[in-house]
């Protein structure tokens, strides 16, 4: 097998490099990649949709059927792990044990009672339990703002800086990952909750397409947002970035919700009651 | 909404899945009539295309409103439309026919399964028609993730092997991502009618070939042509039946129409089979695949398994019939492509039906002893078997016998004896296959280990709603033997370009 | 000669498929066998219906669906088809008049399913006799096959299921394996699959890939049964006696034969066939089959064995008749295919009748069953002489014929081939008649009240019996049948 | 272009990635494959393929590590090879 | 000689792109533990993305973001002071794709080892096998 296997990689390479011996030399401004197609974009990206990001413009307009479908990639990413590793297991109760660690008295605190402060004669010991790490949980607790905000920035400004929906979209699920790993995994779903997420999928997605269906009953083609300008009220140039930004904002949603999701069910064994 | 047809066909199921899964948090009850209604919109559409197209020639629809190649056109042709209706047929077909073992085995995911149902058929449609070959490689990876999930969902081993597909087939999309890149890099475009009109000026370049290479190999893996074949009997046997019955049909068959449309369209004919001298080479290969699947075949002890290498030697067939490289042949393999998928349909339903009620633990594989007495016990799932097996075997008037024809006589033709001899072999083989299953059904008593007391098992056929799609497609078979000649003239013929003899 | 397009023979091929609903539908057993009876005669009216447009040298076509460029599947009725079509259907209602008695007084297992298929493979069979182009025969060919195997292994116990693989082997193997490829290098060659009488080989072909295409029909038409191809039949005598009567004496045997006849004279053409000097060639490997299976038949005690090898002699009669080349020849073999039908039905309904009186099988233990079933024996006595050919039955005109035959074509060694066939059948037939009458019975006889058996089994057999003797005499329509093909074959008178 | 940057963040791809294969240990290779997506982002950032070295800054050195380790958590560490 | 080495020198990165796709290759086929199989996966993924990216770069191009040039024409934008910006674009894509798989797989390695408790496909063949 490793022979094998060594022989079939080191064709490949071969075919590879036989074949890099024809390439144009490597920035080479005159090859075809670079005429032919994406000359067009170049130069009048800005004036068919107003988008200075020449990416953006391309990724959610000229090529945006492609990203509807990525952001369907990663949602059937998320559903496929949901379908795959979620175990649905009957509502545990949300009482915590303690051990009075001198006597061994066990004491059942249902939610809301109040829990002992001194974490040195009592111990927790049911497990959805990580130890107060006071630095870590401040540190976060200021962090995760941020983080969010920026994230937002990144979404709303990809028309004229590096960014987009995307990006945006993994920071913010970024930020929550932060916090299910600082706090335990509990605590992050019931301030995110595994329904929000799932509708959060959906919805992006549904926002992106929705999108194209909306200029698609307005007449013009799938995705042709020139069309939405009869309801923004601008002219079909400026529609077009706006039309980017619903879709940009689509993809961010999705993006977030799937990673969270994907996050909780891969740290969870699917159970959903406690992360690392 | 005319014009807008090439588009509803793919978006219609699209929104229709995140609507599934959003509402199966509310109501698992809708997700079922929504995936319904959804695949047979896309259904109806599908119709309607090939009636546009039949009507008046193929219809282009650009996503966006941006012209090729900047922006990303849908193109449907005669060969697509055709593809097409299959595709939405079959799995509107197996949506109906799958309900009830559905809720069976994913009693609280209806919801996911429906949506990643849905999704899978999207992708497969979106390979379908779309005419940009980079947009072809997103919709490739969407049918290939749902059909990871689908696959690994089964019992036993099911997620290593769902694992292993997911490594073949990651390699195997890359590969077809590097070869377009190849592509990309030498000509500056991604639409495949725009690559097919700037590649005869370059047809020496290494790149070109390197491109050609690595495309072919990608497809090769993901179609399970043979020497690349090791994941499917394994993915495909454990797998829940529910999925299989739509992943079996369409995967194989849809990964072949794009070796079609790639060989043809994107390479056209005056470089895939004269510029190259590969063609002999691959239908040399192919005939080694059909035996090859035949003889595994006849190894197994279980009826899926026996059906996935079955299906392996079907892909040679169609293989072979594209690089015979001439208009019988190519005929035969697009012919071949329609049948196989109806055939293949039968019979994996029929093997769900027997799944569903002889093992209703759904534990272990359905083993052919199993079958013991069947033909008494549900006579009609046996019966409808039976037609999907008299057409795998190629026995007129079924749909099978005619592909079949249409490829030997390409084969003759060609002057390739060697894939004629290998057609003939394989036919004789299912026979003695699939008579295996019968007589084990027809003379074996009934759970004779149980009780050999009594010796005629009662009748206990298969719910109507399962029954009924099984012999509506077996009808479809006979059918669809008997229309073949207008399918051939007023469909196929067309989809063959100019260039072939 | 004008051609008349008509339905007709397409309903005379779908009237036992639909019937096949019927007798699905109905609950009870009389309902059920109502409706294989009335199938019966209304196939026969259809079919008889068409004979006199035949006799006058017309040919009926119907077209039912264009499958391939060129190539449709399609309905044509000739002189020689409607023979054959004509002893088949004719046939099948005394057949199913009695299988109803046998399989009652047997108390057979799932008759539903019995009857079923009998009238399947009917269409099938007529479908074969009145399909105008190869694949249409083919297309019949295999839905025959298929529709036998359920009625050859209609015991289902494990003697069944051992030969019922071997008809299989045999049959679809030889078809799919040779049959199939032959078909389309012969499309590929001639453009076409229609018969016609002059052939449709284009002169260009190579002989020799003309030579290998001819013999690979032969052998692929397996049920034609010509050695080595033949050990499927008396494998498939496991059946139930009314399957092996019709199917194994008239319907299945027949239309492999009636294939090759096709081919012979379809495909390649009379003419074209002799240019490529094939006719001795089978005509040598018919007589070694005839001489072959007649001594093998000497060694068999089972009756049934006996008669099955006998049946693979006498096929070869038909085809060395048509591969003689000459026009009394190729007269003889087609009235072979209706003489020796009802003589070698009758003998099996003996057979039958005896297994269903007395339960017994074997030669050996029917000394002097004839005092007990006279009837019977008497019969059988007639099947045999017709089988022989001897006056005063059906079978002397056809094997009058076929030695014609040899002389014109100046084939002296076939003579003596068909002498001492002839020989061989009377020392593998007349003993057993002689046994029946004149031996004493041995004690069991006496024990056991052995009797006629039931009227349902008796009735059919004597009818068959007349008839075979009333052939002798009144060969029409058969002989002008036979006559008017073989005009059309060789164009001469 | 600064070639001898880009040369030396090249060659720390190779490594990363050669070693995120070799180690014995899941959790590190979780880690080092880390690594070696964030030199690639820089790699594609020097290239100029800014938001393609974003997406891969918060994907793949980010997102896809944090999955490692949870699926590493998950499973268990050790490895033949 | 020398024209060889300039094709090396001036094609390098190419190169790279070559080995770490060799490398992710073997690690998917050589490698006996699936999460390495699955880093392996990325690896690759990853490689021919360097492949696109280093098709699109341009030598003396700029980011491919125009400044604020809405009332100017077009006639200012020159194609070639600007990186090819759809490679880019392609593999954003190609990124959401690999980390979709990324997650799948990772959810079935997960799922194998519930069921095997080792991640060794050595092992998990043998436990089959018995």
């Amino acid at each position: 097998m490793k022979v094998v296997g060594l022989i079939i990689i080191l064709l490949c390479g071969g075919l590879l490099a036989y074949a890099t011996t024809d390439f144009p030399n490597w920035g080479d401004p005159t090859s075809p990649a670079a005429m032919h197609v994406s000359a067009y974009y170049i130069e009048n990206a800005v004036t068919d949709t107003s988008v200075p990001n020449i990416v953006t413009a391309i990724l959610a307009d000229y090529r945006g059927y492609d990203t509807m479908f990525e952001t369907a990639v990663i949602f059937s990413a998320a559903i496929a792990c949901f379908l795959l590793l979620r175990i649905f297991t009957p509502k545990s109760s949300q009482s915590r044990l303690y051990r009075h660690i001198a006597t061994g008295i066990t004491l059942r605190i249902e939610p809301g009672g109040k829990l002992p402060e001194k974490s040195d004669t009592f111990e927790r010991i049911d497990s959805s339990w990580v130890p107060h790490d006071l630095i870590i949980k401040t540190a976060c607790r200021l962090f995760i703002p941020f983080i969010q905000i920026f994230g937002l920035y990144v979404i709303a400004h990809g028309h004229h800086s590096p960014g987009g929906g995307f990006q945006g979209g993994v920071i913010l699920g970024a930020s929550i990952l932060l916090f299910a790993v600082s706090n335990d995994l509990r605590s992050t779903i019931s301030r995110m909750g595994e329904k929000l997420t799932a509708f959060l999928c959906s919805a992006g997605v549904f926002v992106y397409a929705g999108t194209g269906t909306l200029c698609m009953l307005l007449g013009a083609n799938f995705l042709d947002y020139g069309a939405l300008a009869s309801l923004l009220g601008v002219d079909p140039v400026l529609a077009r970035s706006h039309g980017i930004l619903m879709v940009e904002i689509g993809v961010g949603m999705t993006v977030m919700a799937v990673m969270v999701s994907l996050y909780y069910i891969l740290s969870s064994d699917g159970k959903l009651n406690e992360g690392l | 909404m005319n014009q807008h047809f090439p588009a509803l066909i793919i978006i219609v199921p699209l929104l229709a899945a995140f609507f599934i899964f959003a509402i199966s948090w509310i109501n698992r009850k809708l997700c079922f009539p929504i995936a319904v209604l959804a695949l047979a919109i896309s259904f109806l559409s599908a119709i309607a295309l090939l009636g546009m197209v039949l009507k008046n020639g193929p219809v282009e629809y650009r996503m966006g409103g941006w012209p090729p190649p900047w922006g990303i056109s849908y193109y449907v042709d005669y060969l697509s439309a055709l593809v097409l209706v299959v595709v939405c047929t079959v799995a509107l077909i197996n949506l109906i026919a799958c309900r009830q073992s559905v809720s069976r085995e994913f009693a609280d995911k209806i919801g996911p399964f429906f949506t990643l149902y849905v999704l899978f058929v999207t992708g497969l449609i979106g390979m379908v028609i779309t005419g940009d070959a980079f947009n072809l490689y997103v919709l490739l990876e969407i049918a290939s993730l749902t059909g990871y999930a689908l696959i690994g969902m089964g019992k036993g081993d099911a997620a290593l092997f769902g694992l292993n597909y997911i490594f073949m087939g990651t390699v195997g999309a890359s590969f077809y991502l590097l070869g377009i890149g190849y592509l990309y890099l030498i000509t500056g475009s991604l639409n495949i009618a725009d690559i097919a009109s700037i590649l005869p000026g370059i047809y020496g370049s290494k790149v070109v070939l390197v491109a050609f290479i690595f495309c072919i190999t990608g497809l090769f893996l993901k179609m399970a042509f043979f020497p690349l074949h090791g994941w499917l009997p394994n993915a495909y046997t454990n797998a829940p039946s529910a999925a299989i019955s739509l992943i079996a049909p369409l995967t194989t068959k849809v990964m072949i129409y794009v070796m079609i449309r790639i060989v043809l369209y994107l390479f056209t004919p005056s470089f895939s089979f004269e510029a190259l001298h590969v063609a002999s080479v691959f239908v040399w290969l192919s005939a080694v695949a059909i035996v090859m699947g035949s003889l595994l075949a006849l190894g197994q002890k279980s009826l899926k398994r026996m059906l996935a290498y079955i299906i392996v030697a079907e892909v040679g067939y169609m293989a072979g019939g594209l690089w015979l490289g001439n208009t019988e042949s190519i005929t035969g393999a697009i012919l071949h492509l329609v049948n196989d998928a109806a055939m293949t349909l039968c019979v994996f339903l029929a093997a769900g039906t027997l799944m569903f009620k002889i093992k209703p633990s759904l534990t272990g594989e359905l083993q052919l002893d199993d079958l013991a007495g069947s033909f008494t016990k549900m006579p009609y799932t046996m019966a409808a078997f039976i037609m999907g097996a008299l057409s795998i075997i190629g026995v007129p008037p079924f749909c099978g016998f005619f592909s079949k024809w249409y490829l030997l006589s390409g084969a003759v033709t060609a002057g390739h004896y060697e894939f004629l001899a290998a057609l003939l072999f394989s036919s004789l083989v299912n026979v003695v296959l699939f008579f295996r299953i019968i007589e084990i059904g027809y003379y074996e008593k009934p759970d004779h280990r149980a009780d050999a007391g009594h010796l005629i098992a009662r009748m206990d056929e298969a719910p109507l709603e399962m029954l009924i799609p099984l012999l509506l497609v077996a009808a479809g078979l006979l059918a669809m033997g008997f229309y073949t000649d207008d399918i051939v003239t007023h469909v196929i013929r067309f989809a063959i370009p100019a260039g072939i003899v | 000669m004008e051609i008349i397009t008509s339905i007709k023979p397409f309903l005379a091929v779908l009237v036992s498929s639909l019937a096949v609903l019927g007798i699905i539908a109905s609950k009870r057993p009389n309902i059920r066998e109502t409706w294989t009876l009335g199938a019966a005669v209304l196939k026969l009216f259809i079919v008889a219906s068409m004979l006199p447009a035949v006799l006058r040298g017309t040919e009926i076509e119907y077209t039912l669906v264009r499958v391939l460029p060129g190539v449709a599947i399609r309905f044509r009725v000739d002189a020689f088809g409607m023979l054959f079509a004509l002893v088949a259907s004719s046939l099948w209602i005394i057949t199913s008049v009695y299988s109803i008695g046998y399989m009652r007084s047997l108390k057979e297992r799932s008759q539903t399913r019995y009857f079923c298929f009998f009238a399947l493979s009917l269409s099938a069979t007529i479908g074969v006799a009145f399909s105008a182009n190869l694949l249409t025969l083919y297309l019949f060919y295999e839905m025959l096959s298929f529709a036998t195997y359920p009625l050859v292994t209609h015991h289902q116990d494990a003697q069944a299921r051992s030969s019922g693989r071997k008809y299989l082997l045999y049959i679809v193997g030889s078809s799919i394996g040779l049959v199939l490829p032959a078909m389309v290098i012969t499309y590929h060659l001639a453009g076409t699959l229609a018969f016609s009488s002059d052939g449709i080989m284009t002169q260009a072909a190579s002989p020799t890939l003309l030579t290998i295409l001819f013999f690979l029909f032969l052998f692929g038409f397996a049920k034609a049964a010509v050695m080595p191809m033949h050990s499927w039949l008396p494998a498939a005598m496991v059946a139930p006696t009314p399957v092996s009567a019709l199917l194994h004496a008239v319907a299945v045997v027949k239309v492999g034969v009636f294939s090759v006849v096709r081919v012979i004279t379809g495909v390649f053409g009379i003419h074209h066939f002799g240019e490529l000097h094939l006719g001795p060639i089978v005509c040598f490997i018919a007589s070694v089959t005839i001489i072959i299976a007649s001594l093998i038949a000497l060694s068999q005690d089972g009756l049934k064995r006996r008669l099955a090898f006998s049946t693979i002699g006498q096929l070869s009669y038909i085809i060395l008749g048509v591969a003689l080349l000459a026009p009394s020849g190729i007269t003889g073999g087609m009235l072979h295919i209706a003489m020796h039908a009802f003589g070698k039905i009758t003998l099996f309904f003996c057979a039958g009748a005896i297994f269903v009186a007395t339960g017994r099988k074997n030669i050996s233990e029917m000394a002097g069953i004839g005092k007990k079933m006279p009837i019977t024996m008497a019969a059988f006595f007639i099947g045999s002489l017709s089988v022989i050919g001897l006056p005063p039955c059906g079978g002397f005109i056809s094997k009058w014929y076929l030695v014609l035959g040899t002389l014109e074509a100046n084939q002296i060694p076939m003579l003596i081939v068909l002498l001492t066939s002839s020989l061989l059948n009377a020392a593998y037939f007349l003993p057993i008649a002689y046994k029946a009458f004149f031996c004493s019975p041995e004690q069991s006889l006496f024990e056991n009240k052995v009797e006629e058996a039931p009227l349902w089994c008796l009735v059919p057999l004597s009818f068959t019996a007349i008839a075979s003797i009333a052939l002798f005499f009144f060969p029409q329509p058969f002989l002008s049948l036979a006559r008017i093909a073989v005009q059309n074959l060789t164009g001469g008178p | 272009m600064i070639w001898y940057i880009e040369l030396v963040i090249t060659i720390m791809v190779v490594i990363c990635g050669i070693a995120a294969i070799t180690v014995r240990d899941l959790l590190g290779a979780a880690i080092l494959f880390g690594a070696y997506s964030f030199m690639m982002c820089l790699l594609w950032a020097i290239m100029g393929a800014v938001d393609v070295a974003f997406t891969e800054a918060s994907v793949g050195a980010g997102v896809s590590t944090v999955l490692f380790v949870a699926a590493v958590f998950r499973t268990s560490r050790r490895t033949k090879d | 000689m020398h024209d060889l080495i300039l094709t090396i020198i001036s094609k390098y990165n190419y190169w790279i792109y070559i080995v770490l796709l060799m490398i992710g290759l073997y690690a998917m086929m050589v490698k006996k533990n699936l999460v390495k199989k699955i880093i392996g996966m990325n690896i690759l993924q990853t490689a021919i993305i360097l492949f696109y990216i280093s098709i699109g770069a341009k030598k003396d191009g700029t980011l491919p973001i125009l400044l604020h040039t809405h009332h100017t024409g077009h006639h200012l934008v020159r194609a070639a002071d600007y990186i090819n910006p759809l490679p880019h674009v392609l593999m954003l894509t190609a990124i959401v794709v690999s980390v979709a798989t990324l997650g799948v797989a990772l959810a079935l390695a997960i799922k194998v080892y519930h069921q095997h408790g080792t991640l060794d496909e050595d092992e998990i063949h043998a436990r089959i096998r018995k």
